[in-house]
């Protein structure tokens, strides 16, 4: 029997399976454990323009069921990663989607432009970043500043163009509807939920920034939520990312309606979890008769048809 | 009591090896010594022990009765044998992952990621080493003097503790052809004046090439010090809260001195160890 | 030496300890494990006017670190609550909180007026149950609706009223200072977090009612922080909630600014928790030399003043 | 293999108990019996042994590698001897919690929450006791069998499995001195129409003043249709899922007939024993 086909089509492109790692838990550093080729794409973490230091430490901290970070965007700008970054990727064979960043529309269209380079697959819009402006705002709390925002980008850039979510904003379906309507060509939900955790004993935060992003299996039902309401209301595809770390995880993603899954926080206790993970769905999908991902993605079984 | 960690492979030229990998360890031993501390002994793959001095481990803790320890714990490698198939941890009770860490007995399996990070170097022109650590730092710095004696260098180490019972691994460092001295708070020895004092006379006697240090903020200003009036150079490992240890995330970094910049590098991936001229304290 | 003074104030009412159940997990059937006097309050599940059925079955599942429920408001109703609870209830020091919750405004003032009845210390105004409408919206999604809301019932009771926030809402902070404009007395921060979990064997959502609220420790770090951000922008006292199950997360919160703490789902796993708790805060005081919780509540360090 | 669940001090007339307690049960065995199912010995206080047939506990699984089980299990009580401090369940791995069960060994302890709910009744006018069970459903019924047994009933048990060796309990109920007949899928005499004809048979004779059953739709859609034409009464034990197992929450609600009216009974606390006849499918 041939191996189960894995490949997943996530609007224009298509990628060799569905586990692709999420921004700011990724690097070429990776490579010391596995071969990054296995993966279905390379998500890189979020760049900005000009350098930037990023937040003060500590930065990250463990919480029950995941973890805490505000690492901030430390950069160091769009010429190392088109001299440096752009290259070293280049050489593999699975696809590069950037994550870009900016604090203004302005900084933000231009960097579209800068990085639709020959040798990028697709530009993912960090539009959700809580770190970046005070209390968690960005541009993807409100409807309104994500089409303006995403406007901005598609006239910059032919390249696809993803819009990833944050879980800190009221109207999520509302956002990603707004995304779409803007031309985003996919929408990735969903960024780390705004938390904060104080040493007892110290009466300080545990972060140098006071709050910061929470991630890992804690936020995976607020992102599976999330994932499905977006897979229901849009037409463009969603990849779903929060907390996934087993090949259930991935399952109930893919079920929600994923048409792929970022793996983040889950790399950081097991680094070689991507890999593994690939390999598991393919065992799974030869066990279980699944020649390919489309009878599994948006399969849910809502009781008595549509969700309340 | 005396901890003999099991080095017996450090290789000739510690190369500096990026190459690391997750594996299933198995716990020999874990033992308490001098009461503040614990040394783990596991049964390791070989494909994790390819290691250097002042390398780490990133450890997934097991889970104690009512926590919660999420992300690894990074460790130093107190001891290494790629031939008997061994590795040591000397680690202190601090919270709740090193807590999990206490709850191993013979026979349990432990997760462990590395060896990690870029360890000691020691050019040929540093002949005549010193080793100035307190604490834990003990642990990070008890390969180090295992390779000194191995490449003929001559070590003075000082061993700073609260109490000269805690001054844990003196007779180890003895065993390394050390000269050891202990300097401790209940005399004031310990304080940096009568410290200074005392290196400046080895230095003086031409008996100090390089330094060796790790942790202790104190310890660094004073050997910056000293360093730049003399000229004498030095490494220093240290530390900052982790998540991925790999150099993904960019949680660990601390910022140094490149020229007349202050730039941030990853404790993980450009260190442990750095240059103490470019530590900042 | 005399024993560590656990009381706490909440605006005009004093309670023996801050240690009080959250709405929904908490009934008279629990005076089968503990008595219920040594709570510093009695927060009742909350009713609303008519008589409802609740959501289909299953209404819980459990998750890594926490919970989903769905059981939506099933309700005796107002006579049952006059009738049966009250009595019940007044025999008991501990003042009594009763919750309420409506579809529109009108029912929701209607009800405030009915259960403004001697015997209830305090009227907290769940305006966050993310199951009473599709898709978690509730009056605490938004500044205005939560305005319009607390303005309604503060014109018809005298009794002291709470607000309880929804972690849902992209402006917690917003919404807490709109409730305290309209003259709440203290904002509960909060309800529980949207979320979804899906069978992968069957495919079908593990609750009945699809989605359903997050609650237990996973939820922790979102409502410190939301605690935190209202405690710093409102004047009125906060009463934190969500995933407080230890001795340190209780004092995690009151360092952040609660005034007091509200535990639901750690009862499910230890019924006897609360009272646990109580002690173990007496204890923790004794052994610290904190003679009084005015000197834990809102202790938190920021590092270099005020947070980002 | 028989089980012979310890219950040595059922009370003469089952006072339904509310009060209930959580405390720290110690293992005394926890062993494989019949391939699918398990039996959980327990060395348990005083303050969690005054049971009833019926009643449940709700089990604070531990953690399984992997897995998360967080809220408590539900298990009906297998077997119970206050006198022998004894608490014993008879489980099938489901998932996550009991495969943490699984996971217990002699001595380890286990937070175990109960006596819960409201157990059997078994009044004066039910002289002739027909038990009807499948699967994991006898695990609740077996304490109620010994019950049977100390009031001196007459009891006539069809234990229902998919094949004869299945039938786990047999040589159990007949020590109860129980009339036993295993109906099995193989031989398709366990379904409905072989079933009904079976009973139909005793009711005839005058055998049957009673039911009691529990879990399986099937079986319940068979005995109200039995009970309703014959003017026969019966109790069944019935499931749903559980948060808190004491009434709090409204969880575990399910429909039942009051009059004309469907009215929610939380299976927790009014049940999980209930009318046949108010039950719905
Ligand atoms: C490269 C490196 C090597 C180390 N080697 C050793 C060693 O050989 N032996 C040893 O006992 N300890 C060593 N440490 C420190 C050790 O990692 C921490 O003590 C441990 O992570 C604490 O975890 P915990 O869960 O027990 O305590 P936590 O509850 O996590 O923390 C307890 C206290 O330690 C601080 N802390 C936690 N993690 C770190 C960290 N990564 N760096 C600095 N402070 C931290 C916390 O802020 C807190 O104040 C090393 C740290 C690094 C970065
Ligand atoms: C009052 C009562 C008494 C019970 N007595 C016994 C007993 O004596 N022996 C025994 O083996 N089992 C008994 N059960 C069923 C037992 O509680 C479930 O099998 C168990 O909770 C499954 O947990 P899990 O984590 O292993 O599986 P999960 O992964 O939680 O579930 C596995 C499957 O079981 C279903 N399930 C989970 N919990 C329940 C529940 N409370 N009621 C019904 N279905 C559920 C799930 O939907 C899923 O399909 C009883 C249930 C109730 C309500
Ligand atoms: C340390 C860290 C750094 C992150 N940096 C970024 C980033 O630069 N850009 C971004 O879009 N998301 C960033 N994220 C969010 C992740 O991409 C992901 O959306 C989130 O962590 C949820 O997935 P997980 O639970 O699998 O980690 C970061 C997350 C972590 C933990
Ligand atoms: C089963 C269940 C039922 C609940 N019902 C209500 C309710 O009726 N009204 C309300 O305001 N909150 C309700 N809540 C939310 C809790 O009061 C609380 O805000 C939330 O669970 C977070 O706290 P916790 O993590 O300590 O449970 C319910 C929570 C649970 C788990
Ligand atoms: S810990 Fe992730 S970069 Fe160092
Ligand atoms: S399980 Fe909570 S009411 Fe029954």
């Amino acid at each position: 029997m041939s191996p189960p086909d894995l490949s997943v089509k996530v609007g224009e492109l298509t990628f060799a399976n569905p586990i692709m790692p999420a921004s700011g838990t990724f690097s070429e550093d990776l490579s010391d454990v596995f071969d990054l080729d296995v993966l279905g794409a390379h998500v890189l973490k979020t760049i900005m323009h000009g350098k930037r230091a990023g937040n003060p430490t500590p930065r990250v901290c463990d919480l029950q069921g995941g973890m805490l970070n505000a690492i901030g965007i430390p950069s160091k700008g769009i010429d190392d990663f088109r001299d440096r970054m752009l290259p070293y990727w280049s050489a593999y064979k699975a696809p590069l989607v950037v994550s870009i960043s900016a604090h203004s529309m302005d900084e933000f269209a231009r960097l579209a432009a800068e990085v639709s380079l020959p040798g990028v697959a697709a530009i993912e819009a960090n539009i959700s970043c809580p770190n970046i402006e005070a209390d968690g705002n960005a541009f993807a709390m409100r409807p309104d500043t994500t089409a303006e925002v995403m406007r901005r980008l598609r006239a910059e850039t032919d390249l696809p163009l993803w819009a990833k979510l944050t879980p800190n904003t009221g109207e999520p379906v509302a956002v990603a509807m707004a995304a779409e309507a803007e031309g985003a060509d996919a929408i990735v939900t969903a960024n780390t939920a705004l938390g904060m955790s104080i040493d007892v004993r110290t009466r300080q935060p545990r972060l140098g920034n006071v709050m910061g992003g929470m991630s890992g299996p804690a936020v995976k039902p607020i992102a599976l939520r999330m994932t499905y309401q977006c897979a229901h209301a849009c037409r463009v595809p969603v990849i779903g990312c929060g907390g996934i770390a087993t090949l259930d995880d991935v399952l109930e993603f893919l079920i929600a309606g994923a048409a792929a899954v970022q793996v983040g926080t889950a790399t950081f206790r097991s680094p070689t979890v991507m890999a593994r993970l690939i390999a598991e769905l393919s065992d799974w999908m030869q066990e279980q008769g699944v020649t390919s991902l489309g009878e599994i993605i948006g399969s849910v079984q809502i009781p008595g048809g549509e969700a309340a | 009591m005396t901890l003999i960690p099991s080095i017996l492979s450090v290789p000739p030229s510690p190369g500096v090896t990026a190459r690391c990998a997750e594996a299933r360890a198995i716990v020999l031993s874990n033992m308490p010594v001098n009461g503040e501390y614990r040394l783990l002994t596991l049964d390791a793959p070989a494909e994790v022990l390819d290691c250097a001095p002042g390398q780490f481990f990133q450890l997934l803790c097991p889970v104690p009765e009512g926590e919660h320890p999420f992300l690894r714990r990074p460790m130093s490698i107190y001891g290494y044998d790629a031939h008997a198939g061994q590795l040591q941890f000397l680690y202190k009770i601090a919270g709740a992952g090193t807590r999990g860490l206490a709850t191993l007995r013979a026979g349990d399996t432990l997760n462990v990621l590395g060896p990690l990070g870029q360890g000691f170097t020691m050019p040929d022109a540093w002949q005549n080493l010193m080793l100035v650590a307190r604490g834990v730092g003990l642990a990070t710095l008890a390969p180090l003097a295992r390779m000194a004696q191995q490449q003929g260098r001559s070590l003075t180490a000082i061993c700073s503790a609260r109490s000269p019972e805690l001054a844990m691994s003196v007779d180890l460092f003895r065993s390394y052809g050390a000269e050891v001295i202990v300097v401790h708070d209940e005399d004031g020895s310990s304080e940096v004046p009568a410290l200074e004092a005392l290196i400046e006379a080895r230095i003086a006697a031409g008996r100090v090439d390089a330094f060796y240090t790790c942790g202790s903020r104190r310890l660094l200003t004073m050997l910056q010090g000293l360093g730049q009036k003399h000229g004498i150079p030095g490494e220093i490992a240290m530390e900052q809260q982790m998540a991925c240890g790999l150099g993904m995330c960019q949680a660990c970094v601390r910022p140094f001195r490149e020229g007349n910049e202050v730039v941030h590098r990853r404790v993980c991936r450009e260190g442990p160890v750095f240059s103490i001229s470019e530590a900042i304290a």
